[in-house]
């Protein structure tokens, strides 16, 4: 089965987002399934972008870990990607800036593109389009369609008019016609089935969701990974009724959905870590009152401001501590893109029908990352429903009681405007009526009571909920466990090791509060071994798990660099645990590299890179070293060595050569 | 205007009495409350009172009304929420100097300058009441507290004249000893088509010692009462917020007449979103797909 | 041995906190221990107070759960108080007004004082002075010192002059010999060993800990039960030289004194949940920048605003999970008075030494009860170790690293205003010199191995805590498990269970992250069968000790209705649990009395009271309910009958007779 | 005054090369602080600049001294702290709109009124410019930005109005493409004893394509070049901040001298705490304890 990835490279500006989404849509229009991921380079100078495309006939669960296909928009790109390069894959560029200049693998094909040349009858032309050269190059090279690509850039510019669609599809032919000229296909014969996908992220799925099950107001203050749902929202507004309000602050935000979910709107919000911080309060007020509202938590690398666009999954416990004393709260984490639509509409439902915040747990990899989902999921005859609401009351019943202590815990909610049924909704603990106890009049037995009714609600409400389940051999060896967004990843690596001969499934969770504590503790009974798989340092969900199940995992996969998970990875990490390789933290040849990169780049300037490197006993620092040559980046020549700890990391000294 | 139907004073009662300290001059204002919204024409259904926390916040719970009794400082922000999701609903923000003006004035600010269609009262007595006597954001300086034993260092807010450099479109002040005069700032303040404050003098006898009702009785005209003040002049109402000392000035500041933002926003002119249907058309739907392909 | 309980009942503005003082002091200098507890009586009108002190002649570990003598200064007081009096004991109350119309014990001496006559001497007499008359009364019946008690309120009127003190001395001799005059003493014979003691709150031990570890910042807003703190500290602020400054919120409060730590100075500040769910983002924010600072969370009931004068411990989530990411922060939870000395010191040194923020949790029982603590607790002298500080660094060595990557992940911190040491503290991820990764630059590498530094220091700190261990006989049958402030309760009752035959011993815990996992679970492993004791609905500190070893307690005493735990009651259930009875979450016949008398109060008046109460199979309701008469309060008439679900607490009807 | 000892502005230099898009008006504010601290004889060691989070919260991390990149919108809390707790360093907070006026507006505004001795230097873009482009609290009424695609709603903050209102002793406004100028400002805010406010007009480039330098450099004009405008005067200075059009005034808009809230603490008399030592004597110590008995 063809299994394609496409890497492009380049500077903030360059216009990578539209290239690979040109390329994800033709692949999307074709019936192919795409998933991309956008990661900021981390070397050398300048911010640059390494954008991932995977291209599948069958679903792709992650990034994956392969490169068949280069565009390189710079020499950076070229230097540090195209020995990644597999055999069988091909490198485009502009021949008229760059040039191959590093070693790379046997049997791959080097593009070099005269740009300028290919171009020019299209003149003037922004610098921007010279990728798009290179994307009808790889069409042709890759065998996809190139007529369903120029139907996705005549709608990309339809706004623009005829000229700018005709100029964008000439480029596109020109670089298509010249590879055909001058190169043979590199042998991907793809099975078209011609089925249209939307090629969409996280945040865009979560707002389809929420404004299919009748969200009308959302609430939002700028926070990366979460802006996105903003401006969708924003854009949206008015197409959908959705009242979109930017607020002052992360507080006001969380109290004004509340507001407009006491009020009877259906009502989100959405933030990242920090933004959560100072929404815990409310979120504690939303589940005092029993007022409905769905709160998203885009996680980001932490701690404090962080990593802000880089990947993680380290807010558990800050969700799950959220706010003081004890009351019910629902916290589910979507393990896809598709997953998110799904998880919006059941949220507003549930937030409705046990009264009560439910808080959507994502990260910045499901909610930015953009890949082809069935268009089957995107429905807008979602089922709606609102639980125990009251239309009307009837005074003839005595005063309405807004908490009345049921069995269920479930009290009928009434919303302001009807007649008969006024009561204040209180922070402070209040009686059946939602008349305070809190004062000095404090009554320990109606305390108890409306305690116990509040959080029955949630038992109640597990049953509902889908228990998590065995995915893979039910006999494996080794079982990797995860939640949220790392489920296809996992997949992944769990489809690999056994491939390769290692017998694994995999144990995921969506819901984690309530959790279905019997469920787990039976299926964990089943396992032979188990492996925790997250993207943090402590592991929080293992923590959790232990906390529901006690259950500890065997080992722990942790990852909190800020780059996402990949299977290839988690495989071979796996394979080390099974063979009982205990886990290094060391820092290794290729990281004392990019700690090199780091240092070169902020305190010793363009000019030079790192060049080789080498490990040496400790002389002096207390740990063994890695001795970084730093050379002109021009020359080669050494221009001084950088001492790196090899089990700290730190820098230790840097001695040009005099 | 439509025509005004009030029902009696007594379809806002409450069921519980208030658990203030007798003589408090939140007694006042609740009275005031009740009144301006009877004088107003609200009906006890369509109102929400929405308060933080502090003596003063629980009102709502002495009022037959619906209510929120919010979070210390958060009350305009619920408020809001509310407003935006029902716009027939009549709301009311009431609480505490501390509650609004301390931890709070971030929303108290921002919402003026959104001009939301809201009646703020506050119920300004200078200290924090509920926690036993701290220094209020509006406690004079040097006065003596038990957050400040030695005296106050800072200088009070003036929330008038923030309120006028904020936007606020109706911007007023009264006091508990008087609460007809009031009642009718409160009722006018709901009338008005944006954000409204009202600044009550409202004494806390048992943990200010200063600013007593002698200390107001003594000190306070109104601004109706002064020959030509206009409250459509927003200098002259600058100029009076300033005033504090042998003459403090009660009444109606300012009030101008803008756009407020509910009708600013057009996802509201089909009406308040809680009785649109909250299935999204099927092809407004599609359309979200298609972008998407 | 002596365990003399006297109950002081009134309305708020009864002096009754001074009755008591006097009475605890007294004590207190005469040698014995004190223990006081004040709880806002749950029922009938007007805003009560119920306060309960405890004097032996060894230490009392809670407030007890005995009554042997009442004074009573209203008629709820005697309504409600006088049958619980145990033979032996008295009831004492002003004549002029009250009279004892309910059944007393057996053996049970009462005591009507002719006030009026007695003070008439004095006049004119403030209505709180008539509490000295029973007090003069309590002092002769109880055998207590007059002559100290006279100090006593000398010492308290000093600074109101001679007259006053004359007055108030007078008075209690009056009571005193009136009492003398017609009563034989109750057979009290005290062995007063003399040594005075201070009597203090739980508040105000944090406070003198802090200043005697040269804390010199302190920040508030203000927040029952945390206010106390402020209180003290505005007091004492210029005598202590510690800038004492109520902020305009709480985000503000932890900012201040995160700036005030990182600047130099030991800082603290103080909040109750809700203010501390604000201050959650910041001390992520000290936890990212390293900045020691001393947070307390004195935790009340909740949620949200909750009931704020009432005792729980459900903060423990959310303090665990304050703030987003994985970042390094200290939890202690003080046993006891004393304790909160100790761990204020401690909370500063630890700050400092890991560069991290420590967050002390308390609750409303610890902070505000006053109690005898042995004076040798409170020194003057007490370590301070302030870590890693440079006091000068040579710019000859090189850049300052103000995160150098150290085998122990402490780096040594400069303060502003050192020459040589310039650096920026980014809560965006930084490199060794803080120089910021977070941005387009992001550099794995560097982000692994300072996340790993952060994280290092919390194995560091575990290792110089003390680990849990267990209190009382090794071979128990029942291990009773608690957290912070129940230490002492738990103890009584574990004694309690010893003396009856129920051999227990306990496990208590004190510091909750970093956590003792290998000791605690060695500890676990000897255990027969272990009972959670904690006052919250959820198991807030089984579910963490779960998280950290995997041991599930086998029952749990969850106590969550606003009043603090008695031995008494523990050991009662222990008992039931020990012979298998299940647990009922049904409202006993006596809650039924308090949920009748709350709806009395909101919704019926004063002149009702409830009288009968029987049960009754469900008649329409869903459950069996508690059928309550309703009574005329002077006489005895039924007015009415109330209908109270026996498994909800729902008040399903009220039908007045007609 | 004390003789001023200007180092040379590169002693302020930092390592690390601002990341701001190419002509961001954040690279004249970086000039301007250097420039200012200079002027102001501050040096590097005893030099705090305190930000939160924005574009332009990034500035510490390209200066030559302490600084605290802290959280969005804490900035003036966190300074604070710092100059409470060692009064001897100089703290200079800078950051955005969104910061300050935003989500920070709280502090803002009651640390205007303690008049702590703290210069704030405010990047004002009228617009977010790190999250790339949504409305911020001075975005202009109308604006379309990410977050307010069919035009902003509410009504912009007036920061030199607010300030005047709050208790600021010192109020400015700046203009990036005028650094020299601003320098100026910056130095005598930093020598002001007291709050200073310094607004400054810092064109993002990126994503605010209305307030551009153009837009700017059309129609500021100094306040120093006005005949007989005189800082001193609060109703002048009010006035002033109204204007905004064709003539938008830079400048000093207002100054006066009143105690700070560090000279008015008694605790601080003795000096800076962080230099007090750290253990109580122990008489004093030994009154606590006897208090309780
Ligand atoms: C987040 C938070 N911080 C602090 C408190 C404690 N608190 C309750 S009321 C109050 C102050 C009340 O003052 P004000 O708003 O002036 O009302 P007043 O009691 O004077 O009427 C405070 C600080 C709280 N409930 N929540
Ligand atoms: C609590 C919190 N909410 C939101 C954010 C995301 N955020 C970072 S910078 C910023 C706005 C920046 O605007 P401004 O202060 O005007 O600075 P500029 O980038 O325009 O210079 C926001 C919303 C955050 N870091 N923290
Ligand atoms: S404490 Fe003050 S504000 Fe509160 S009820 Fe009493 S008098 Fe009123
Ligand atoms: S986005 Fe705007 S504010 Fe930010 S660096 Fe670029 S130009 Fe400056
Ligand atoms: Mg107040
Ligand atoms: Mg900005």
């Amino acid at each position: 089965m063809n299994d394609l990835t496409i890497g492009i490279g380049g500077a903030a500006g360059d216009g990578i987002d539209k290239s690979s989404e040109t390329l994800a849509k033709t692949a999307a229009r074709s019936g192919l399934y795409a998933y991309g991921f956008n990661s900021y380079q981390s070397v050398i100078r300048g911010g640059h972008i390494w954008l991932r495309l995977r291209l599948r006939e069958e679903r792709a669960y992650s990034q994956g870990d392969h490169l068949q296909a280069l565009i390189a928009l710079n020499q950076d790109s070229i230097e540090r990607h195209a020995p990644e390069v597999e055999s069988g894959g091909a490198i485009l560029f502009n021949a008229d800036k760059l040039k191959v200049n590093i070693a790379i693998r046997d049997n791959v094909l080097t593009v070099p593109l005269p740009v300028g040349q290919l171009t020019k009858p299209f003149a003037p032309v922004a610098p921007v389009m010279q990728n798009t050269v290179a994307v009808g190059a790889l069409i042709f090279l890759f065998g996809l369609d190139f007529a369903v690509s120029s139907g996705v850039l005549a709608d990309t510019f339809s706004h623009k008019g005829k000229a700018v669609i005709d100029q964008n599809v000439g480029i596109l032919k020109a670089g298509y016609e010249y590879a055909k000229e001058h190169f043979v296909p590199l042998g991907y014969k793809w099975n078209f089935s011609g089925k249209r996908r939307p090629y969409v992220t996280g945040n865009e799925a979560f707002c389809m969701g929420a404004v299919a099950a009748g969200c009308r107001f959302y609430s939002a203050y700028p926070m990366t990974p979460a802006s996105g749902i903003l401006t969708w929202m924003a854009e949206h507004s008015e197409r959908c009724g959705v009242v979109v309000k930017q607020m002052e602050d992360e507080l006001a935000v969380a109290n004004v959905a509340i507001g407009a979910g006491f009020a009877g709107a259906r009502a989100m919000c959405a933030t990242s870590g920090g933004g959560f911080a100072l929404m815990t309060e409310a979120i504690g007020m939303a589940g005092m009152i029993e007022a409905p509202v769905v709160f998203i938590e885009v996680q980001r690398g932490g701690p404090s401001t962080g990593i802000p666009t880089k990947q993680e999954q380290a807010d558990l416990n800050q969700v799950y501590g959220a706010s003081q004393g004890d009351f019910p709260r629902i916290i589910i984490a979507p393990r896809d893109t598709a997953d998110c639509f799904d998880t919006a509409v059941e949220a507003f439902n549930l937030a409705e029908k046990y009264q009560c915040p439910v808080i959507i747990i994502s990260d910045l990899l499901l909610s930015e990352h953009p890949e082809t989902v069935e268009p089957e999921c995107f429905r807008a005859d979602v089922p709606i429903d609102r639980g125990a609401l009251l239309r009307e009351v009837n005074a003839k019943n005595g005063r309405y009681k807004r908490y009345e202590f049921t069995p269920s815990g479930i009290s009928p909610r009434a919303l302001p405007g009807t007649a008969n049924a006024m009561y204040v909704a209180a922070t402070d603990e209040h009686d059946e009526e939602g008349v305070l106890i809190s004062d000095v009049f404090c009554n320990p037995a109606v305390r108890r009571k409306i305690a116990e009714k509040r959080m029955k609600k949630l038992a109640l409400a597990l049953k509902e909920l889908p228990a998590p389940r065995l995915e893979g051999p039910a006999d494996a060896e080794v079982t990797l466990i995860g939640w949220g967004s790392t489920a296809g990843v996992i997949r992944e690596a769990v489809e690999q090791l056994n491939a390769s001969g290692v017998r694994a499934n995999q144990l995921h969770f969506k819901y984690l509060l309530p959790f279905h504590q019997k469920e787990a503790i039976d299926i964990l009974k089943s396992c032979k071994r188990t492996i925790g798989v997250e993207m943090n340092a402590s592991g929080q969900f293992a923590r959790l798990l232990r906390a529901e199940t006690s259950h500890a995992v065997s080992d722990k996969i942790l990852k909190y660099d800020g780059e996402p998970l990949e299977p290839a990875a988690i495989a071979a990490q796996v394979r080390a645990i099974l063979k009982g390789q205990a886990h290094s933290l060391d820092v290794s040849q290729s990281e004392a590299r990019e700690i090199a990169y780091h240092y070169v780049r902020v305190y010793l300037g363009d000019e030079v890179r790192p060049g080789n490197i080498g490990k040496a006993e400790s002389n002096g620092y207390g740990e063994p070293i890695w001795n970084v040559e730093i050379v002109n980046r021009e020359t080669g020549a050494k221009t001084g060595e950088l001492r790196v700890g090899v089990q700290t990391g730190s820098t230790y000294s840097w001695q040009p050569v005099n | 205007m439509a025509t005004i139907v009030e029902l009696p004073v007594e379809s806002f009662e409450g069921i519980v009495d208030p658990d203030w300290c007798p003589g408090c001059g939140d007694f006042g204002v609740l009275k005031g409350v009740k009144m301006g919204a009877t004088k107003a024409g609200v009906s006890p259904k369509d109102m929400v009172i929405v308060s933080g926390i502090g003596c003063s916040s629980n009102l709502p719970g002495y009022v037959h009304a619906y209510g929120v009794h919010s979070l210390h400082g958060r009350a305009v922000a619920v408020a809001s929420g509310i407003k935006l999701a029902n716009t027939d609903l009549k709301v009311v923000i009431t609480g505490g100097d501390g509650d609004g003006y301390g931890i709070g004035i971030a929303h108290f600010i921002h919402a003026m300058r959104r001009n939301l269609d809201l009646t703020y009262v506050v119920m300004d007595n200078q200290i924090y009441g509920l926690t036993t006597g701290q220094a209020s954001p509006t406690t004079l300086k040097d006065a003596r507290t038990k957050s400040t034993p030695n005296g106050n260092v800072e200088f009070p807010i003036n929330p008038i004249a923030l309120a006028l450099v904020s936007g606020a479109t109706f911007v007023a002040r009264a006091f508990s000893g008087e609460p007809n005069h009031m009642a009718d700032l409160i009722s006018a303040g709901i009338q008005h088509k944006g954000f409204a404050l009202i600044d009550v003098f409202s004494p806390c006898v048992t943990y200010n010692k200063l600013n007593t009702y002698q200390y107001f009785k003594k000190r306070v005209y109104k601004l109706e009462d002064e020959k030509g003040y206009d409250p459509a002049n927003v200098a002259k109402a600058t100029e009076r917020s300033q005033e504090w000392g042998d003459r403090i000035p009660i009444g109606l500041f300012y009030r101008s007449e803008q756009p407020t933002y509910e009708s600013s926003e057009p996802v509201l002119r089909k009406g308040p979103i809680v009785r649109q249907n909250m299935h999204l058309d099927k092809g407004v739907f599609q359309g979200l797909v298609t972008e998407l392909m």
